[in-house]
């Protein structure tokens, strides 16, 4: 039997595959036509102090092998999830690790929800979102320079029970002086990558599509630029990364695990095929077994840093 | 667990009336219990489109085992659709959304459906139901010309049809809501039920009239992503507290009238 | 008959479709099996000061919708292109206006190669690459700070007998501020975009499928991110945009236009299909029509800036 | 202008080998003149893959207008190919390169074929124009295994075969270049023309061996992106210059031994 266990900080998973954040809500629709405990971990869906409403549709525009996204945050709020969302996956799924991803307008809206939610009994770790394109404040702004990350990162760290897996933006000139900013304020880990920020057209109206105009570019498209980012910050740091970005296939996980990525978020694949991640799952044996490997670890070997 | 995805073949495909299709796919979902107004997700076979393409379901065939979609082209997904030959296999989620309720009808009790354009096809399966309960059906549709209109035979053999089109250039001339207050003015009070489906404008015009109406149903279109109600992408506001937002995917696409922001 | 002419500074083109900087080389291959007549334009391959060998091989990648490329700006160097390329394009198409892309290590490089290229009889503008991502130096180098950028502009424009174009990266974390500072600088117009960095690995060898290791994607892959900054280009300033980023169809170009771009530039469409340029341009008055249109111009009107 | 693009219709397809397919393309580009060694540019039909993917020419009837791929499926380009059904149409340009010269050799004349694995195709049409010309080809060909060779008999019914195979379960045990030491030690003076295609191991090989040789040639592989010259993605460096760069689509894939760094 192949051994898909992986072990980071906070999450000892029996696979390495999760749904991204934003991508499978809290978990109870996919739950409905599946059973959750066959993946690794979830992401649920940012959490801010206050309920968000997101932004005015339409939400979402498909582009070639990728499509844009605006959401802009839409979730409960903290309260509601405290109280609903997370119990609801602890009675239903008392053994799946959940990854809670936190966003806010400033510091003390990160500070508050991290110090709350990392209190929540299955939540293993936090995904610190410093990186959402979709939002007029936060977001971006603390993710584009390496002292308001460091600043965030260390505030969150102080007040959370759990690990903080700091998820970058790739729409940064460079990465590193980010990602060691990050590091030296604590975080345990690194998410990458968050959305390219695109916009689509319509030729009819010469409008945006979107009624943000601009959204998150994601899915197959933005896979090279993904794994660039992850081997761009595996080759200055030796924390974990959850990769993301493209993932659809277990060959694909494999690309990213073979750039630095140590687990896997898989976003946009749920949409076209609602079973992408238990077949990613369970094509992952065979995947290994073309490299002659019964075990995920021994493939995940973080490479050698030799980047430009 | 739900069902949810199913591999239809492609049995049939017609061009029923300039750019608007007729698609006969064939396999298990048509045993699904199938509520008119609701719809399926479907995978288009092109390896650089990733959404799938939401439509409403216009005829369930159990003996067939086939369901029938109506679509008009409109950009690369419906394109890429009514080029595929029969027998190529459909990934196809559904029955998706909650559909139109009519089990409050009767045999005997009257329904005014009202549509526009391509939001007519789930009303198709809707007044199909509708007759098979009893229940007498007027139709109103509204198209952009009569070269526009399809299926008229299929609903003139469910009930009286009134047609309104934008030139003129058969029935009534005007969009549907003019219609509607020309010739059915009393509709309030004559119909124990009132479904609609179409375009903004219509489903405007139609929440307006019966916005008192204790069973009129009006069914919205968004752009989608999951489908099935985990990505926020298609969210309508309360209008009783627009602080509160509902999935059309999932909380819908059918919603009373009055219910939501349009 | 539907009027296709664009106006730019430099440069009256019949139509707006151009091939884009190294995917036509200097014209003769593709000129084998077409009348390089019917472009608007020809953007030549990068051109430095002394001949360059460019990275090793493999230099191309597939991505989904899109490729990598790591070809590193080989080129045969200023002189040979001055005596042998640009001649040939006179001698053979000597209506066709020529847009040259240079490069180069330092601002002394750059600015020797556009006071000579420019002095061509057939180049009616410059393209300045300032955002190459395959080469070790220079490229990126001036493309990533306003002030780098802008002070090559000058020196450039100052040297140059025509109107100098430049071509920003979009790899930055905030494109405005260099196009603000190439504007004043004296740029006359910019070119817009060029590749973003991405990676691709073979998961047998778990290492880079590029020699070069990065290279920059191209193709739809990209469009949204194009348009994008397109539209965040046009929303700071008026100077004309050629616009290029996955424009395969006519329907693509407009798209662009749509966005902001006063004519069209067209890369990797080239290599799915030789004769994507003069297909496209074939294509533009039936696209053009389907909004009741008859010239170009009536279409490229810039839009509002109304840009976040 | 030349003709460079060409709609040809898949006629026929069959797995010949493990993974290794014959394809079969029927269309107008059999009418021009191919050189052995040329090759084509295919556009695979899938709307998300943009490159093409280059095969050598295998076989060329004029006759039924229908040239013959060879190919292995190593990745998602190759799947879908191999997963076209009959009658599918395809873009094709070609022939594109150089080929092995010919010319220079005359009938009674003898020609050795070097080729391993997948490099064997363009070898099949080699061999034939030779025999046409009344040359005498002995052929010379590494697989990994008995099971992955393919086209046997076409071959043998040109000239001998000699087979090394990595395992010795078919013929000469070991790699080409062993068995060209073991067998075909006199070659160089025996032989009035040499050719090989391969992965770079044999290139090598043969390189090394024949460096001398007057007309002795290989044929190179390389990713690439236009297939005509113009976007410098294919080059390889001149052996006497490495400041030189020639394109390998363009003004290969056929190169004399000793001219190239492979
Ligand atoms: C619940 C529901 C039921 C529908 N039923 C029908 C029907 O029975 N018959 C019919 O002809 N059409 C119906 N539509 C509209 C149909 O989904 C779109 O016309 C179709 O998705 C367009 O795809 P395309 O690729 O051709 O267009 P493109 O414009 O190229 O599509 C690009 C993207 O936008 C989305 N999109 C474009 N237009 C719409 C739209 N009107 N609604 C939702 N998404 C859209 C596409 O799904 C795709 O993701 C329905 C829509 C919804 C939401
Ligand atoms: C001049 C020439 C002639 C060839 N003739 C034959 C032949 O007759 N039979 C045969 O089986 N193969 C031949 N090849 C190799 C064939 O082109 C590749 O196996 C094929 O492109 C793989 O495509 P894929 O999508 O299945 O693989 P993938 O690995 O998914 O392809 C990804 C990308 O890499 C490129 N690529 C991968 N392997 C190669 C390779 N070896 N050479 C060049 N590009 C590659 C692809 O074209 C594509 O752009 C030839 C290659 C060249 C350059
Ligand atoms: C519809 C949608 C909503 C998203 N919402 C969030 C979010 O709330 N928080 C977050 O950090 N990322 C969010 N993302 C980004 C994804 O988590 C992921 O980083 C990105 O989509 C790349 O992965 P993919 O290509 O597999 O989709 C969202 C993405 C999509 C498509
Ligand atoms: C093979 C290749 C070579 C390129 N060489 C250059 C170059 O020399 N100079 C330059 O400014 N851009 C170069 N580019 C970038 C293109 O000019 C263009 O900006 C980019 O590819 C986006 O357009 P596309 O999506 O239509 O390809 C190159 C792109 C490709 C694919
Ligand atoms: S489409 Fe995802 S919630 Fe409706
Ligand atoms: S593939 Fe473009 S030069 Fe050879």
């Amino acid at each position: 039997m192949t051994d898909l266990a992986v072990t980071l900080p906070g999450l000892a998973l029996k696979n390495p595959i999760m749904p991204a954040s934003g991508c499978f809500g809290f978990g109870q629709e996919y739950g409905r036509y599946y059973d959750l405990n066959e993946l690794g971990a979830i992401i649920i869906k940012a959490a801010t102090k206050e309920p968000r409403l997101g932004n005015a549709t339409p939400r979402v525009a498909e582009t070639p092998s990728g499509m844009l996204n605006a959401i802009g945050l839409q979730n409960p709020g903290i309260e509601v999830i405290m109280q609903e969302k997370l119990p609801w996956l602890a009675e239903h799924y008392p053994e799946l690790p959940i990854i809670a991803n936190v966003a806010g307008n400033t510091e003390a809206d990160y500070v508050a929800v991290c110090e709350q939610i990392s209190q929540a009994p299955n939540v293993h770790a936090i995904e610190l979102n410093i990186s959402c394109p979709n939002v007029a404040h936060g977001g971006l702004e603390f993710g584009t320079s390496p002292e308001a990350a460091a600043t965030l990162t260390k505030a969150c760290v102080a007040v959370s029970q759990v690990p903080v897996y700091v998820k970058l933006s790739p729409n940064v000139t460079d990465i590193r002086p980010i990602a060691q900013a990050v590091e030296a304020a604590g975080a345990a880990g690194f998410s990458l990558i968050n959305t390219l920020v695109g916009m689509q057209i319509d030729p009819k109206t010469r409008q945006p599509i979107l009624a943000n105009q601009t959204g998150g570019l994601s899915g197959p498209a933005i896979k090279p630029v993904a794994i660039r980012l992850i081997h761009q910050v595996r080759s200055i740091s030796k924390l974990p990364i959850i990769g993301m970005g493209g993932v659809s296939t277990a060959a694909d996980a494999l690309e990213l695990m073979a750039a630095g990525a140590n687990a896997i978020a898989v976003g946009t694949a749920n949409f076209s095929d609602p079973f992408a991640c238990p077949k990613l799952i369970a094509a992952l044996p065979d995947e290994l077994a073309k490299y002659q490997l019964t075990d995920l670890k021994s493939f995940g070997l973080p490479q050698e840093g030799t980047h430009d | 667990m739900l069902p949810l995805e199913y591999q239809l073949t492609l049995t049939k495909q017609t061009e029923i009336a300039p750019s608007i299709y007729e698609l006969c796919l064939t396999g298990d979902l048509a045993q699904q219990p199938i509520a008119p107004g609701q719809f399926v997700d479907i995978k288009i076979p092109s390896d650089a489109l990733l959404l799938r393409r939401p439509f409403g379901i216009a005829n369930v065939d159990r003996q067939t085992n086939t369901i029938t979609l109506l679509y008009r082209v409109v950009g690369e997904g419906t394109t890429i659709l009514s080029e595929s030959p029969v027998g190529t296999s459909l990934s196809v989620l559904g029955p998706l959304g909650n559909g139109y309720p009519i089990d409050q009808l009767v045999a005997g009790q009257n329904a005014l459906i009202i549509g526009g354009g391509t939001g007519i096809p789930p009303l198709h399966e809707l007044s199909r139901q509708l007759n098979a309960k009893g229940v007498h059906v007027q139709h109103v549709f509204g198209f952009a010309t009569k070269a526009a209109i399809f299926y008229e035979d299929h609903f003139r053999k469910l009930g009286p049809v009134a047609y309104a089109t934008n030139n003129g250039s058969y029935g009534y001339q005007g969009h549907v809501g003019l219609l509607l207050d020309a010739q059915f003015a009393d509709a309030t009070t004559r119909y124990d039920a009132i479904y609609a489906c179409g375009p903004k404008g219509l489903l405007m015009a139609v929440d307006n009239r019966f916005s008192e109406h204790p069973n009129a149903y009006i069914s919205l279109e968004e752009r989608m992503a999951c489908g099935i109600g985990a990505c926020y992408a298609c969210v309508t506001k309360l209008k009783r507290d627009p602080s509160i937002q509902l999935k059309i995917c999932d909380d819908g696409p059918v919603f009373k009238t009055n219910e939501v922001l349009i």
